[in-house]
């Protein structure tokens, strides 16, 4: 019954704030318990995916395209995996840092927020009527607007407002799109509009439609001439917060437009039909440099790494526009690892925050005397940012590199080359800071367990996984499969 | 003065008017949202005419965070019991009833009933909470 | 021909508000934009979307607007020292007349207004029309739709009116103001 | 070419508000005023979708004895619902307005991003 | 038995691995933590002479293939002459490595030795695995490793000139391998579609010439531990560290990876005759012969004695391509050798180094003067160091020079012995006088002696050393076997 994969945390957010007058610690309990039971549930269906296939689910009784309907295959089911994952492991991380950053007394309707977040982007990932698709993308941006405006400094408002503008206008151009291809097609399921479409490949309104959502889309995911909105959301939002948006928020976005691309509209038409994928590959080259580039000019630790979040969505994109299977391997791969990894950074930023209360690098001189196991990790994952082999990092951009090869584009290589330098320079610059010992020496006073358990799992996991690494790359070609149709 | 009087008058009437719009959904134009909204403006009115305070006493803030879930929880609510009941989510017509229009009848009333609670409620909040010049 | 008069006035009305530097004012206009959109929509047969329309934009959300501005500045401030050639402007008038020029450029394959064979009409309507008297017995399709056939997606909007409200508590039900 | 225009004419026409509505959220220095540009942007889009359900001599799409054609009940739902998108975020965007009045003072968008480039500079000095 | 001979070569790198969270876990007992670290590597050498044993009985070289990474990326070993021959002279010097090194940093009173032997173990894992390593992606994993975990050692001291030596280390070691080994790495699986060493090659010289040409040069200078001319700067930067690191590592473990790797290049990815067809040989050959000279010459104007030997590495370090590049078997059977004796001449030198530091803190040349008469067995040793590094007669140091000229003579490159002459003169030019000063110069001021209880393990250390330099003249045939070409 995949229609609970929702209905668990709307109907936990609903009455989160129903335990909230009993009891303000409560709701983190709650929320951590149907964080779990949702996990659970996600691996569940996931296996049955594997081994059954798609599994389709009819509201109403109303079989598609009249009703709504819900897809789980294996495309999203590794999303919906790393999603859970995620929000699972940070609401653990969450408690400590919140109960810190937010005042107690609001912390219900917080939590309350956070899960309908968590609500959103799982409808975002498993629905498959595309309407529905732009309700749930409603509801994640509202409930992500405010959770960044709780931010403690005041920055936060102003972040949050950029957000809301520049995401409202996405929303909007994506609900334009919708508009455009109804008319069009006049459906609304998506898998029934992928059939509807084929003879209207040379119709105006379809590519209007195109343009906009992918437009749209472009704009959720702050790809790089439109991401001017996410360093100061991730940075200024609550740690915790912060983290799940970089974790999840993007990669949403990116799942979405991977649908929109291959399950909407067709791959000869995103290839052939219009000059897409020359246009849409140059971008992405050049989102992966900036990215880096704009990082290395960053000295807030958090700022850096959410436009190193920049450069790493290019890589996404990356693989979509060179769209063979390999390269799309990588990019679903990169999805996966990114997630992991830069959640794991900012969990670890959020930390240093917590104990020492900065933010600043360079202030940051001698503290792997102080957090040790906390730097240790820091390298672990920034290892895998610059895939080094032995890490999830390594997996992504192989299968990137091997995809470029296939078609030919070897000017590809030396990007992805120069920008892991890139990246091993901005992040090694703390590691290499952190190191330094001019300072007095200083206790050790690392962050609590709660907060330190995650950035563990987090960290070895992505160790493990780029060891026994047939886990990903298996769930990764299914999701290839589904993708291409094939 | 008058005014007072006035609305004092008019506001049962709004809100008669209000639940016959979420009652009559389903044969003319209107519904759980529209009504959910006229009910709001009726305390709204309320408020603009006999201030925060008044309004407070009326309505407070507690009962309207309260029912504002409580709307949802009752929209999820009626999908699950199509569940039970043996149906896919949100199918009234497998719900114990004498005949599938009467369930349908009966369970489009329920949800619409769920969104005009909800609305009304969150309305009355909005007014509250941006309205308010001083903390309340 | 009063429909083509009615949109000519919206565009007047709305251009008029974003311009109006007396937010108040501008507020106003546009509640009269919402209700002029309400006459539009009545005329065009979408009674309920007329319905929560006036309500809403005309009713609810001009209540909150200026409840917002009476709560902070009422004018919009004239940019000091604005230069005559103001580059973010041409700038932004540059995206919107791109984006409109795209919007137009589609609209040339469209069905022509109120074209019965356009697919919009043809492919899910008359299921929903047809069936929806016989499958569940109501009369009016657009709650239909709404309650039943597309019922989940209601789900989410009130789930996001949920989500508002708990963002304005959340933002607004504060001491330190 | 007229019926042409006609034919097309409340296309055209919301097109155009969507512009002035955009232009008025990504142009404008005002906070406030960026929320009506919204407001006017995604009511016109509103438009554009009611008038794609339109069907000549259609009557509205309720149940009638005597009704031969009904209107496209679609597009109604979709911006029954886009509506209360709208009015959420709406709100929402209101209320943020509203804490940032009371931390900068103002809603003006660049007086605000001077006092930040300050707080920046400040913060720079004691570092 | 054929099980047995799988699992051995693992279990050499592993047991490094396992040493580190035992000496880890009695950081607070010194002398079971250093225990541990004498008797993980007495372990690994032990082993390593059982997997000699067996590859002595049956000739031919042993893979292993332990997991996938991705279907064309897979993590392989091979067990042949070169890796074990690098394997036993890493673990063999690691144990007299590790008794200097009590010596040396209870001398100094270090702090954070713990850390210290810890990264140390992870380094010889790395090594040790880079020894048997049997394609580029294994060999490109654990040449990354190494870097990391001597980072730490060269940064040990923490300080703000530490610190950007260590930068430097970082960069250039980094830089070079992600910018042209891993690509060249990634060209030729993508030209061959596999990456695993073979005696035939892996290229088979159907390629085109220019291609073949580029993926060579991004070999030759993307692995700059072999510190050829234009990529040598980091090892003169990696002096800051103390000196066992200097000594184990910098003169054996890292820079002879980085030859290492090039030897497989050379021989086992491509071919001498391919390189031939291409005249890639030739390139090479330029580029350390003008390393062998210059880098004598620096050597020659500085001051600071560790920075001195670490120019000097990098020329002798030169040689060894130099012999590579050749392409016939003489020079490379003098090539490997001179891979053993360079790491004894060199660990000694260096081992000498350190103990006048620790017991006098002088770290200049000009400094030394007359200093023999009161360090006569660390003087005498760095006389016996000095003289096999120039090539003399019954020092280790001749058998290799000896191969060279004979593969020399055997190519057709004959005026290259003006090279050897030059770079030999050059040799002896900035060692003797040392030497000569030392002990025949009176000292400038007085030079007062302290740390007398940790000069014996030192002393200890560089002797035995000093004397494997002239055992291995006598008994380098028993090499033959491993080298055998």
């Amino acid at each position: 019954m995949i229609v609970y994969i929702i209905l668990i945390p709307l109907v936990t957010a609903i009455i989160i704030p129903l335990f909230g007058f009993i009891n303000k610690k409560l709701p983190f309990y709650v929320t951590l318990l149907s964080a779990f039971t949702n996990f659970i549930l996600v691996i569940r269906t996931a296996k049955k995916i594997f081994s059954y296939g798609t599994e389709r689910y009819f509201f109403g009784g109303f079989e598609a395209p009249f009703g709504i309907e819900y897809v789980v295959d294996g495309l999203n089911s590794i999303i919906l995996i790393i999603i859970s994952f995620m929000f699972f492991i940070i609401t653990v991380y969450s408690k400590r840092s919140l109960e810190k950053e937010i005042e107690n007394r609001r912390l219900p309707l917080f939590y309350a927020l956070y899960t309908l977040f968590y609500t959103g982007i799982l409808g975002i990932v498993i629905t498959g009527d595309i309407f529905n698709l732009y309700v749930f993308i409603e509801i994640a941006s509202l409930s992500s607007y405010t959770l960044i405006a709780m931010g403690q400094k005041r920055n936060a408002l102003m972040a949050s407002y950029n957000y809301l503008i520049l995401g409202t206008i996405g929303a909007t151009f994506i609900l334009i799109g919708i508009g455009y291809l109804f008319m069009a097609t006049g459906s609304l399921n998506m898998a029934d509009i992928k059939l509807r479409i084929v003879p209207l490949y040379h119709s105006k309104m379809v590519r209007t439609a195109f343009a906009f959502l992918t437009l749209g889309l472009m704009l959720k995911l702050a790809l790089f001439p439109l991401h001017v909105w996410l360093p100061n959301a991730y940075s200024y939002a609550p740690s915790a917060m912060g983290a799940l948006l970089a974790a999840t928020g993007t990669k949403v976005s990116a799942y979405a437009l991977i649908r929109i691309l291959y399950s909407v509209f067709t791959i000869e038409f995103d290839m052939k039909i219009i000059p897409f994928n020359q246009i849409f590959l140059l971008i992405s080259l050049v989102a992966i440099l900036a990215g880096s580039t704009l990082a290395l000019a960053q000295t807030n630790l958090k700022k850096m790494l959410a436009y190193s979040s920049i450069g790493q969505i290019g890589y996404i994109t990356l693989g979509i526009s060179l769209s063979n299977a390999t390269s799309l391997q990588g990019s679903v791969l990169h999805i996966f690892n990114h997630s992991l990894m830069k959640g794991g950074l900012f969990l670890i930023a959020g930390g240093i925050f917590y104990k020492l209360n900065i933010e600043n690098i360079y202030d940051m001189k001698g503290i792997s005397k102080r957090m040790p196991y906390s730097m240790a990790f820091f390298v672990i994952l920034t290892l895998s940012m610059i895939g080094m082999p032995f890490t999830v990092g390594f997996l992504s951009k192989w299968y990137l590199i091997l995809g470029a090869i296939e078609v030919g584009r070897y000017f590809v290589i030396p990007i992805i080359v120069i920008s892991s330098l890139l990246s091993l320079i901005y992040l090694w610059r703390l590691v290499e800071i952190s190191f330094n010992s001019d300072v007095d020496k200083k206790e050790i006073s690392e962050m609590p367990v709660s907060m330190m358990v995650p950035v563990i799992i987090i960290s070895l996991l992505t160790v493990f996984l780029g060891v026994f690494s047939d886990i990903p790359i298996s769930l990764s070609r299914e999701a290839v499969k589904i993708i291409l149709g094939s | 003065m008058i005014i007072e009087f006035i609305t004092r008058k008019m506001i049962p009437f709004i809100q008669l008017y209000a639940l016959y719009v979420v009652a009559h959904g389903d044969l003319g134009p209107g519904g759980g949202f529209q009504g959910g909204v006229i009910f709001g403006t009726s305390i709204i009115l309320y408020i603009i005419v006999f201030g925060m305070e008044k309004g407070k006493r009326l309505l407070p803030l507690k009962i309207t965070d309260f029912l504002g879930s409580l709307g949802v929880l009752i929209y999820a609510g009626v999908g699950i019991l199509c569940i039970v009941f043996g149906g896919e989510y949100l199918e009234y017509t497998k719900l114990p009833f004498k005949n599938p229009h009467l369930a349908a009848h009966l369970g489009i009333f329920a949800i619409e009933t769920g969104v005009a609670i909800t609305v009304s409620a969150v309305m009355v909040v909005f007014i509250f909470d941006i309205a308010r010049k001083k903390d309340v | 021909m009063f429909d083509v008069f009615l949109l000519i006035l919206l565009i007047i009305f709305a251009i008029y508000s974003v311009r109006e530097k007396d937010l108040l004012s501008s507020i106003i206009i546009l509640s009269g934009f919402s209700l002029m959109m309400t006459i539009l929509w009545t005329r065009l047969n979408a009674v309920d979307v007329a319905f929560t329309e006036a309500s809403v934009g005309a009713g609810v959300s001009t209540v909150i607007f200026l409840a917002a501005i009476s709560r902070t500045k009422r004018e919009e401030e004239v940019g000091q020292g604005r230069k005559r050639f103001d580059f973010y402007k041409i700038i932004s008038l540059f995206i919107v007349i791109l984006t409109g020029l795209v919007l137009a450029y589609g609209t040339f394959d469209m069905p022509p207004f109120g074209d019965i064979e356009a697919p919009v009409n043809t492919v899910l309507a008359p299921r929903y029309i047809y069936g929806s008297v016989p499958e569940l017995g109501i009369k009016n399709f657009v709650t239909s739709i709404l309650a039943s056939y597309r019922g989940y997606d209601t789900l989410g909007e009130t789930t996001v009116i949920l989500t508002a409200g708990i963002s304005v508590v959340i933002l607004l039900r504060r001491k330190e103001l | 070419m007229s019926d042409f225009i006609l034919s097309k004419f409340n296309y055209w026409a919301s097109i155009l508000l969507m512009m002035i509505g955009m232009y008025g959220m990504i142009a404008k220095k005002n906070l406030i005023k960026k929320i009506i540009g919204m407001n006017i942007f995604q009511v016109s889009v509103f438009l554009f979708y009611i008038s794609m359900g339109k069907v000549k001599g259609g009557t509205a799409p309720i149940f009638w004895e005597k009704a031969v054609i009904y209107d496209n009940p679609i597009p109604h739902v979709l911006i029954l619902t886009a509506i209360v998108v709208s009015i959420s975020t709406t709100a929402v965007a209101l209320s943020i307005i509203i804490r940032i009045y009371n931390c900068f003072r103002t809603v003006e968008e660049n007086k605000i991003l001077e006092t930040l480039a300050n707080d920046e500079n400040q913060s720079g000095n004691n570092q | 038995m054929y099980e047995i001979d799988k699992f051995l070569p693992l279990m050499i790198p592993l047991t490094a691995l396992l040493a580190v969270p035992l000496i880890y876990f009695f950081r607070n007992q010194r002398d079971i933590r250093d225990g541990v670290s004498v008797l993980a590597p007495g372990t690994m050498f032990a082993l390593a002479f059982l997997v000699f044993k067996n590859f002595y009985q049956n000739k031919e070289p042993l893979f292993i293939h332990i997991l996938d990474i991705t279907p064309t990326v897979s993590l392989q070993f091979r067990v042949d002459g070169a890796s074990i021959l690098f394997s036993l002279i890493a673990s063999f010097l690691w144990i007299i490595t590790t008794i200097y090194s009590r010596g040396y940093l209870g001398g100094l009173r270090e702090k954070k030795q713990t850390s210290f032997y810890a990264y140390f173990a992870l380094t010889l894992f790395a090594t040790q695995s880079l020894a048997y390593s049997g394609n580029l992606i294994t060999t490109f994993i654990f040449y990354e490793l190494i870097t990391l975990f001597t980072y730490p050692l060269v940064t040990h001291k923490g300080s703000d000139e530490a610190i950007k030596a260590g930068r430097k280390y970082f960069a250039y070691l980094i830089g070079t391998s992600l910018i042209f080994f891993l690509t060249a790495i990634v060209l030729t699986l993508s030209l061959k579609g596999e990456m695993s060493y073979k005696e035939t090659g892996i290229f088979d010289g159907s390629e085109s010439v220019e291609m073949l040409l580029l993926i060579f040069l991004f070999f030759l200078f993307g692995v700059a531990k072999a510190a050829i001319m234009p990529v040598h700067a980091w090892l003169p930067a990696a002096m800051v560290a103390p000196t066992p690191v200097s000594a184990l590592l910098h003169a054996v473990a890292v820079v002879k990876a980085g030859v290492f790797v090039l030897y497989r290049v050379f021989n086992f990815v491509f071919t001498p005759d391919i390189i031939a067809g291409f005249n890639g040989h030739f390139i090479a050959l330029t580029f350390s012969a003008i390393t062998i000279v210059v880098a004598s010459m620096i050597a020659l104007r500085q001051d600071n004695l560790k920075r001195r030997l670490a120019y000097s590495t990098i020329s002798q370090l030169s040689y060894i391509i130099f012999g590579f590049s050749l392409l016939n078997s003489h020079a490379l059977t003098g090539s490997l050798y001179h891979l053993i004796m360079h790491a004894f001449g060199k660990i000694t030198l260096f081992f000498c180094a350190g103990s006048i530091y620790v017991t006098t803190h002088i770290s200049e040349i000009s400094k030394l003067d007359g200093i023999g008469k009161k360090l006569p067995i660390t003087m005498f040793c760095f006389a016996i160091g000095s003289l096999s590094m120039i090539g003399m007669p019954l020092f280790g140091g001749f058998v290799s020079k000896y191969y060279l000229l004979k593969g020399i003579a055997y190519s057709d490159y004959q005026l290259l012995f003006a090279i050897f002459g030059i770079s030999t003169l050059l040799n002896a030019a900035y060692f003797l006088p040392i030497v000569y000063a030392a002990f025949f110069k009176p000292p400038k001021e007085e030079i007062h002696l302290e740390a007398k209880e940790s000069q014996r393990s030192m002393e200890f250390a560089l002797s035995i050393t000093a004397l494997g330099t002239i055992v291995l003249f006598f008994v380098h045939g028993f090499f033959y076997p491993l080298i055998g070409v």
